[in-house]
C-alpha cells in the first residue's frame, strides 16, 4: 500500500478498488474530465473528485453527485495516462456513499437499489417492473409522458410484463448472501 | 589460513549508515572475526581523514588485507584501491562491503534486521579477502582516433571538439547528411535564433576538417576490442553517386521524374525525389539515389538523372561498401525518434486533415520548408484563424511513454509566438504543467503570456470534428476540462499541433547491445552515474551524448558533445589505459585440451595451442565474464579476482550465522560442474 | 476455424427482452453460417452497472456463478455475448480474478456457498462482433452475401464497452465494424462518434444527460448523411431507437434514424427473410433505410483532401501503427 | 524482523536466508537502485557480486543450499542484454539443469531461482526478492543435512511430499 499516515476514505477506496493504489499516482491533469461524456452535470470533474478524496475531505466525496452520474464509458480509465482505474473508482465511492448514507438527494442509488433488488428476486433483470416502481416513486410526471414509449415497447414485444425467474435461485441466494458476509467481514 | 592481517572499517556514511545499523557494534563484532587485527568505525571512511586511518594501519600494523564496509564498490572502490596502493598494499588485496545501498538503505523500517545483514555482508567480505591475490592492472595504449556515431549537434560538436584538439576523427552519419533533427527546425527556443544560422557553419566545419573522415548514409555494424583499441565495421551504402565527379549542382534531382513524400527530413509535409539531397546546405553536398523509390531500379527505365548528370557522376552499380576502422574511443549520439502521434487515435492524427505534429509544424513554419514558411492548413492555401496547442502527446503518459520529453512545452512557446507572428491567430495551449527550466526560458513564457495566448491547464481529452454545437461545425474541437475551473471546454479551431515527444531510436537496443552498453527499458542509453558521470558508459571508452541518452533540448546536447570530446582527449592526453585485471587464466599443465572453452568464449579469446595440445586465454580479449570458468570440466581455468575459493569463501562468511554446526564442510566437489 | 464453430452462449436479460430481434437475427445468421450456440443452463443476470454501484463482491460473484457455469459445459470452447455490458462484465470478472488473488479467493468463497467454483483466465469471453470478424473472417461472409446492401450508408455504432478497457481493438476508434458493413455492400461513413456513450442507464435516471449524449450521436450520424446507425449492443440500440422521439421533443430536433443491429444487417445481405431477423421491431421504421439497398452506389465522400490539388500538403498515412500499442 | 510463521510454522523465529548471485553490471546496480531510491525489501538476501551470471559456477548453489542458506537466487541482465553478450543464456542453461538435479535430491527446484533486472530497474528487482522471499518462506526452513548424507551414500530419497507438491 501506498505510504499514507490513515485509514481515511481516501486510503479505503483504494484498498477497495482492484488496481486503486494507482490513484496516489494522479497528476491532476483532467483527462478524465475533459473526456467525460456527462462531466457537465457533475458538481465534480473526477479529476477534482479525486483531490477532494485525497485531501481527506470525505463528506464532500460521499455527497457528490460526480460518481452517479458516471455512465461507464471507460473513457477516462483508457486515457488516462497513469493507469487510474478512474471507472472502478467512482463504482467503489458509490458503494461507499450508500453504506454511509450520504449520497446526494439527487442521486441515483435508488435505481441501482431497486435494479438489484430484483435480480436478486429473479436471477433475471426485469425492465418493466424496475422502470414503473422507479418512475412511480422519483418521476411520476415523466412516467405519464413514458407511457406512450412504454406502450410501443409491448406492442413489439420487446417489454416482458412479467419476470423471468432462474431455476436455482436458492443456489444465487447463497452465493450472494455469502459475498456479502464476507464483504462486511473485511471490515469494510 | 589466517595468517592474514585484515583491517575492517565500518563507515558511519553520517546517518545513511548509522541511522539504522548499529555501526559501533558492527565493528567491536567484526574485530573478532578470526584474521582481524583491527576494526574500527568511522563517521566518513572516504573522507581524507578516513583514507589516512587505512594508510596508517597498513603502515604501523602491517594489514595485509583490507576491507571497507560502506557504501557500494561502483562509487568508492576506486577510492579505497588507492588508499591501499598508497600505503604500499596492492590494491586488488581490498574488498567493499556495500553495507549502504544493500543494507542501510533497504531496511530502515528494521534496524535490527540491518544490522545483522550488515555482519553478514561483512563477515563474507572478510572471508573473500583473505582469499583474495595480488594483481597487476593491464596497461593498454589508447589509440589516437575517435569515432562519433551519429551527426547530429551532439556528434557534430564532439567530432570537431577533438578534431580541433589534432586528433583523427571519423564521423558516421546514418543519413545522406549530417544535421540531425536540428537542420528540420526553424527557430530555436527561447532567443529564436535562426536554427540553419546557427547549425550550417559548424556542419561546414566538419565537412572541410582535415581531421574529421565523414561516413554519411554509413551504419555501424560490429564492434569489438575494448578501451583504447576498438576495432569497428561500417556499412557505407551506396550513394549510387560518384562522389570524385557529382558537384552537387542539382541537375539529377531536378530532372527526377520520381516524386516520392519526404518522411525523414520533411517530417511527411513535403516531397522529394528518388535522387535526393535532403536540403540545400545538405554536408556533403552530394546526393543519393534511394533505389526503393527509384523507376530505374523498379523497372530498368528512366535513367534521367544519368542522362542530365554534366559530370557523369550516376553509378546505378556502385556497392556498399564496408570499411573496417580502429579507434580508441567512440562517443555515440544517435539522437531521438519523434513519438508517432498516430498511437494516440483520441487526437486524430491522420485522420483529421489539420491536425499536425510538432515536426510537421516545424517544416511548415521554416521558411525553406514546404511552404515556404507560410501557417497554412492541409489544403496548402488557407491562413488559420485558430490554433490549439496540445503539450504532452506521448510523454507523461503510462499508455506510451512516461518521462517527460523535456522539449515540448518550450517548443510548444516557440510555436505560439511563431504562429501569432505571422498569422495573428488565436493561440490555446492545453498543458498538465509548463516546464520552463533553465536560462531565460521562463522569461520566454512571461512573454508569451504578454503576447496573449491562451493557456489552458489540462490535458486535451481529444481531438474531434463532430460539432455539437453551430460554431463549432467545419473546425476542430479540442475537448479538455480547465482545471483551473474545474469544467470541461471545448475550443473550436482550425488548426491543431500536437506535441509528439521524443523517444529513444527504434533501434536503440540492438545499438546498446553492438556497443556492448546499458539501455534503460524506455530505450535510452545509461550513463555511469546519473549524476557525476552523465557522458561516460559502464563500457570504458564509450561515452554518450545529446538525446540518445534522454531528452534534452540543443544547450544541453551541444554541453553534452563537448563533455564526451573532453573525456575522450583526457584519455588521449594519459596515453594508456589501466584495465582491472579480471580476467581468465587457463592452467596449461592441467588443461585437458577439451575445447569446451573456446566456443563458449563470446570475444574468441580462447585459442586452442594445437602444437601443446592446450588452451590459452588472449588477455587483450579476454572480458573477465568467467563464464569459461564455470564450464571447464576440469576447473582448471581460474577466473582471476573472482576465483573459485574466493567465492566458495565469501558464501562460508555470509551464512556465518546459519552454517550447519559441527559438521565440518561437506563440499560437493565430487559433483561435476554441469 | 477456432472453436470448431462452437461456442458457449450467454444471451443476457436484454437479448430475450427489448433486444430480442438481435438474438433472433444472430441465431438466424449463426444457422447460415454454420455456428451453433450452446446457452449456459440457468444463467443469471450479469448485474449490468447496477450491481457493481452497491456492493462490489456480491456483483463480481454474480457474474462468477455464470463464469462457473459455463466452465462447466464441454469442450475448451470461448464464452460468447452479444450484449457489450455483459461482454464487459463477464470478461472483467474473469480478468479480475486472474489478476487480483484476494478478489479470487473471496469470489470462490462465495461461490462454494452454492456448491460451485471458478478457475479464473482459463476461460475466454468474447463479443459476438470479434467472433464473426475473427473466426470467420471478412472473405467467408463476403462469399455468402446474395444481396449486398449497396446505396445504403451506415454509421456503424460500437459504443463503449465492446472496445474499452482494453479488447485488442483500438479504444479510440475501431474499424472492424466498418470493415464487415463494407464486405456486405453497404457504404459506411466516417462516424467520429463511432465510440462515444449512448447514455447507458442514465435514459432511466437522468433525461437531460442521456437525452444530450443521444442527441450528439444523432446529430453527428445526420451530418455525415448515414441513413441508418448499425449497433452491437441491445442498450445503445433501445436508447438510440426508443428514446427518439423524446429526444426530438427535448431539442426540437427532427431525427428519423432508424438504428439497426448489425446481425440484422447482415441477415439481409444473405438474402435472410425480414421476419427471421426481428425486422419490424424496431421503434424508428428501417424501411426508408432498407428501400436504398440495391440503389446506385454514390461515390464514397472524401474526408482527406485531394491529392492533385497542387498547393495541398500530403496526409500522413494511417496504416502504420494506427493502433494503440 | 517479519514473520514467516504465517507463511510455514516451521520458521519458528527465524526468517529465510537466500543467497544472491548478482551480475556487477545489471541486477548488482539494480540492487544499488533500489538501495539509492530507499525502496525496502525483506532481509532475507545476501548478495554475491560476480562480474556476470555465466560466472555462475553449479558448485556455489549447491555450496550455499549447503551451507544453511535456504534459497539461491541468480539475478543478470535481461536476456538479449548481457553485458557479455550472453551470459545469462548460459546461466539459465546451467540453473535449469540445476533445478532438475536439485529435485532428485529431494529440494524443491523453486528454491534456486533465476530473475533479471536491468540497471534501471531497482522496482523490479525489490519485486523479485520480495517474491523470492515469499516462496522460501511457504516452502519453510530446508533441513536437508539429512538427505546430505544419503547422497554421500549415493541412495537418491525419495521426493519429499510437501515440497513436491507446490511444484
Amino acid at each position: 500500500m501506498p505510504h499514507t499516515s490513515r485509514n481515511g476514505l481516501y486510503e479505503q477506496v483504494m484498498a477497495e478498488t482492484p488496481g486503486g493504489e494507482a490513484l496516489t499516482m494522479c497528476l491532476q491533469c483532467g483527462t478524465c474530465g475533459g473526456s467525460c461524456p456527462s462531466g457537465a452535470d457533475m458538481d465534480s470533474s473526477p479529476r477534482r473528485l479525486f483531490a477532494l478524496l485525497m485531501a481527506h475531505m470525505d463528506e464532500d466525496v460521499l455527497e457528490s453527485n460526480t460518481p452517479w452520474y458516471c455512465v461507464s464509458c471507460y473513457f477516462c480509465t483508457v486515457r488516462c495516462p497513469q493507469d487510474i482505474p478512474i471507472t472502478d473508482l467512482m463504482y467503489t465511492i458509490k458503494q461507499k456513499a450508500i453504506r454511509a448514507g450520504k449520497y446526494h438527494e439527487d442521486s441515483h442509488a435508488d435505481f441501482s437499489e431497486s435494479f438489484i433488488g430484483y435480480v436478486e428476486r429473479f436471477g433475471r433483470s426485469f425492465e418493466f417492473g424496475l422502470a414503473t416502481r422507479y418512475h412511480l416513486t422519483h418521476r411520476p410526471l415523466s412516467m405519464v409522458r413514458k407511457g406512450g414509449l412504454g406502450f410501443n415497447m409491448i406492442r413489439k414485444g420487446r417489454l416482458n410484463t412479467t419476470p423471468e425467474k432462474i431455476k436455482n435461485l436458492p443456489q444465487l441466494t447463497a452465493i450472494l448472501d455469502e459475498a456479502k458476509r464476507i464483504a462486511r467481514q473485511e471490515g469494510s | 589460513m589466517s595468517e592474514e592481517k585484515i583491517g575492517v572499517y565500518v563507515c558511519h556514511c553520517g546517518h545513511n549508515i548509522a541511522g539504522t545499523v548499529n555501526v559501533e557494534d558492527v565493528a567491536v563484532w567484526a574485530s573478532d572475526l578470526p584474521g582481524v587485527t583491527v576494526a574500527r568505525d568511522y563517521k566518513f571512511m572516504c573522507s581524507s581523514l578516513g583514507q589516512e586511518l587505512i594508510e596508517e594501519d597498513i603502515k604501523k600494523q602491517g594489514l595485509t588485507r583490507v576491507v571497507v564496509a560502506a557504501c557500494s564498490p561502483h562509487m568508492h572502490e576506486p577510492t579505497f584501491r588507492g588508499a591501499c596502493s598508497r600505503a604500499g598494499l596492492n590494491p586488488y588485496l581490498f574488498e567493499m562491503a556495500n553495507i549502504r545501498e544493500h543494507a542501510s538503505w533497504v531496511h530502515q523500517d528494521d534496524k535490527p534486521a540491518a544490522t545483522e545483514k550488515a555482519k553478514s555482508i561483512i563477515s563474507g567480505a572478510v572471508s573473500r579477502a583473505r582469499e583474495l591475490e595480488p594483481l597487476e592492472a593491464f596497461q593498454a595504449p589508447i589509440h589516437q582516433t575517435t569515432m562519433v556515431v551519429g551527426g547530429g549537434i551532439a556528434g557534430i560538436n564532439a567530432a570537431l571538439e577533438i578534431a580541433n584538439a589534432g586528433f583523427k576523427v571519423i564521423l558516421v552519419e546514418r543519413e545522406p547528411s549530417i544535421g540531425g533533427h536540428m537542420a528540420q527546425f526553424d527557430k530555436t527556443f527561447p532567443t529564436l535564433d535562426c536554427s540553419a544560422c546557427i547549425l550550417t557553419p559548424k556542419m561546414f566545419d566538419v565537412g572541410n576538417h582535415p581531421n574529421i573522415e565523414l561516413l554519411t548514409y554509413s551504419e555501424v555494424e560490429k564492434v569489438d576490442g575494448y578501451v583504447g583499441n576498438f576495432t569497428v565495421r561500417v556499412r557505407k551504402k551506396a550513394r549510387k553517386i560518384d562522389v570524385d565527379l557529382c558537384t552537387g549542382c542539382g541537375d539529377c534531382w531536378e530532372r527526377c521524374p520520381a516524386k516520392v513524400v519526404d518522411y525523414v527530413y520533411e517530417a511527411g509535409l513535403g516531397y522529394r525525389t528518388a535522387v535526393y539531397r535532403p536540403f540545400p546546405q545538405a554536408v556533403p553536398k552530394y546526393p543519393v539515389i534511394d533505389p526503393d523509390t527509384c523507376i530505374y531500379f523498379k523497372n530498368g527505365r528512366c535513367k534521367a538523372c544519368e542522362k542530365f548528370c554534366p559530370t557523369n557522376a550516376i553509378r546505378f552499380d556502385q556497392e556498399d561498401e564496408v570499411i573496417v576502422a580502429t579507434v580508441g574511443n567512440i562517443v555515440l549520439a544517435t539522437g531521438y525518434d519523434v513519438f508517432d502521434a498516430r498511437r494516440l487515435p483520441q487526437y486524430g492524427y491522420g485522420r483529421l486533415a489539420n491536425v499536425f505534429t510538432s515536426m510537421e509544424f516545424e517544416r511548415m513554419t521554416n521558411a525553406s520548408g514546404p511552404t515556404n514558411g507560410k501557417i497554412v492548413l492541409r489544403d496548402g492555401v488557407t491562413q488559420p484563424e485558430s490554433v490549439a496547442i496540445l503539450h504532452c502527446i506521448g510523454s507523461r503518459d503510462k499508455n506510451t511513454n512516461e518521462y517527460c520529453s523535456a522539449t515540448c512545452c518550450m517548443a510548444a512557446l516557440k510555436f505560439a509566438h511563431l504562429v501569432k507572428e505571422k498569422t495573428g491567430a488565436e493561440v490555446y495551449n492545453f498543458y498538465i504543467d509548463m516546464r520552463t527550466a533553465f536560462k531565460d526560458y521562463e522569461k520566454f513564457y512571461n512573454r508569451l503570456m504578454e503576447e496573449g495566448t491562451h493557456f489552458i491547464r489540462g490535458r486535451a481529452a481529444e481531438v474531434t470534428d463532430a460539432a455539437r454545437k453551430p460554431d463549432e461545425a467545419g473546425k476542430l474541437v479540442v475537448q479538455a476540462e480547465d482545471t483551473l475551473i474545474g469544467k470541461q471546454r471545448r475550443i473550436p479551431v482550425d488548426m491543431v499541433i500536437l506535441m509528439a515527444g521524443m523517444e529513444p531510436r527504434h533501434d536503440s537496443q540492438e545499438v546498446a547491445h553492438r556497443f556492448g552498453i546499458g539501455c534503460s527499458d524506455a530505450g535510452f542509453f545509461t550513463e555511469s552515474h546519473a549524476k557525476m558521470d552523465p557522458v561516460a558508459t559502464m563500457s570504458p571508452g564509450i561515452f554518450i551524448a545529446g538525446t540518445c541518452q534522454g531528452p534534452k533540448d540543443i544547450p544541453a546536447s551541444v554541453s553534452q558533445g563537448e563533455a564526451a570530446a573532453a573525456r575522450v582527449l583526457s584519455l588521449i592526453g594519459r596515453g594508456q589505459v589501466e584495465i582491472e585485471p579480471v580476467r581468465a587464466r587457463i592452467d596449461e599443465d592441467r588443461c585437458s585440451g577439451c575445447r569446451i572453452c573456446n566456443n563458449l568464449c563470446p570475444y574468441h579469446a580462447i585459442d586452442f595451442i594445437g602444437e601443446l595440445g592446450v588452451s590459452r586465454v588472449n588477455p587483450a580479449l579476454c572480458k573477465g565474464c568467467g563464464t569459461c570458468v564455470a564450464a571447464c570440466p576440469s576447473q582448471v581455468i581460474e577466473g582471476q579476482h573472482y576465483t573459485f575459493d574466493s567465492i566458495m569463501a565469501q558464501i562460508e562468511g555470509l551464512l556465518w550465522d546459519v552454517r550447519p554446526s559441527g559438521k565440518e564442510k561437506v563440499t560437493f566437489l565430487e559433483m561435476e560442474p554441469a | 476455424m477456432a472453436n470448431n464453430g462452437s461456442y458457449i452462449y450467454y444471451p443476457g436479460c436484454s437479448l430475450q427482452a427489448t433486444a430480442h430481434a438481435y438474438e433472433e437475427s444472430m441465431l438466424a445468421v449463426g444457422k447460415h453460417l454454420g455456428l451453433t450456440f450452446d446457452e449456459i443452463d440457468d444463467w443469471n443476470c450479469c448485474g449490468a452497472t447496477e450491481y457493481f454501484s452497491v456492493e462490489a463482491l456480491p456483483a463480481y460473484s454474480l457474474v462468477a456463478r455464470n463464469l462457473s457455469l459455463a466452465e462447466k459445459m464441454d469442450g475448451n470452447r470461448d464464452v460468447v455475448a452479444a450484449c457489450s455490458a455483459c461482454f464487459l462484465n463477464l470478461r472483467k470478472t474473469n480478468d479480475y480474478m486472474a489478476k487480483f488473488p484476494d478478489l479470487n479467493k473471496q469470489v470462490n468463497q462465495a461461490l462454494a456457498a452454492g456448491g460451485l467454483s471458478f478457475e479464473p483466465g482459463k476461460l475466454k469471453v468474447r463479443h459476438l462482433l470479434d467472433i464473426i470478424v475473427q473466426d470467420i473472417g471478412y472473405q467467408q461472409i463476403k462469399d455468402k452475401v446474395t444481396k449486398p446492401l449497396s446505396g445504403m450508408k451506415v454509421a456503424p455504432y460500437y459504443g463503449c464497452l465492446i472496445v474499452r478497457p482494453e479488447t485488442g481493438y483500438n479504444t479510440e476508434y475501431p474499424t472492424h465494424l466498418d470493415e464487415l458493413m463494407v464486405t456486405l455492400g453497404a457504404s459506411v461513413v466516417d462516424f467520429p462518434m463511432k465510440t462515444h456513450c449512448c447514455g447507458g442507464h442514465m435514459t432511466q435516471i437522468s433525461e437531460e444527460t442521456a437525452y444530450e449524449l443521444i442527441r450528439r450521436l444523432h446529430q453527428n450520424a445526420s451530418d455525415y448523411g448515414a441513413d441508418a446507425i448499425v449497433t452491437l449492443c441491445p442498450m445503445c440500440q433501445l436508447n438510440l431507437d426508443a428514446y427518439q422521439s423524446e429526444v426530438n421533443r427535448m431539442f426540437g430536433t427532427n431525427f428519423n434514424m432508424p438504428v439497426l443491429f448489425f446481425t440484422q444487417l447482415m441477415g439481409l445481405a444473405f438474402g435472410l427473410g425480414e421476419q427471421e431477423l426481428g425486422l419490424g421491431s424496431e421503434i424508428v421504421p428501417a424501411a426508408p433505410a432498407l428501400s436504398k439497398i440495391g440503389t446506385v452506389e454514390e461515390p464514397k465522400e472524401r474526408a482527406r483532401p485531394k491529392r492533385q490539388d497542387k498547393q495541398a500538403l500530403p496526409m500522413p498515412p494511417m496504416d502504420s501503427r494506427g493502433g494503440q500499442s | 524482523m517479519a514473520d514467516y510463521k504465517q507463511f510455514n510454522p516451521a520458521w519458528e523465529e527465524k526468517s529465510p536466508v537466500i543467497i544472491g548471485f548478482l551480475c556487477n553490471w545489471c541486477s548488482y546496480r539494480a540492487a544499488d537502485l533500489a538501495g539509492t531510491s530507499r525502496f525496502g525489501y525483506p532481509s532475507t538476501l545476501r548478495d554475491i557480486r560476480i562480474m556476470c551470471t555465466g560466472r555462475l559456477d553449479p558448485t556455489f548453489v549447491i555450496k550455499a543450499l549447503r551451507e544453511g542458506a535456504d534459497g539461491v537466487l541468480v539475478m543478470g541482465c535481461h536476456p538479449g542484454q548481457c553485458h557479455y553478450e550472453e551470459g545469462n543464456f548460459k546461466a539459465m542453461r546451467r540453473v535449469a539443469l540445476l533445478r532438475r538435479t536439485l529435485a532428485q535430491l529431494g529440494v524443491h527446484p523453486d528454491r534456486v531461482q533465476l530473475g533479471w533486472a536491468s540497471a534501471a530497474q531497482g522496482i523490479m528487482f525489490t519485486e523479485i526478492v520480495k517474491e523470492m522471499t515469499e516462496r522460501i518462506a511457504r516452502l519453510g526452513p530446508l533441513t536437508w543435512q539429512d538427505n546430505v548424507d544419503d547422497v554421500a551414500s549415493l541412495h537418491l530419497p525419495p521426493l519429499p511430499q510437501e515440497e513436491i507438491s507446490h511444484g
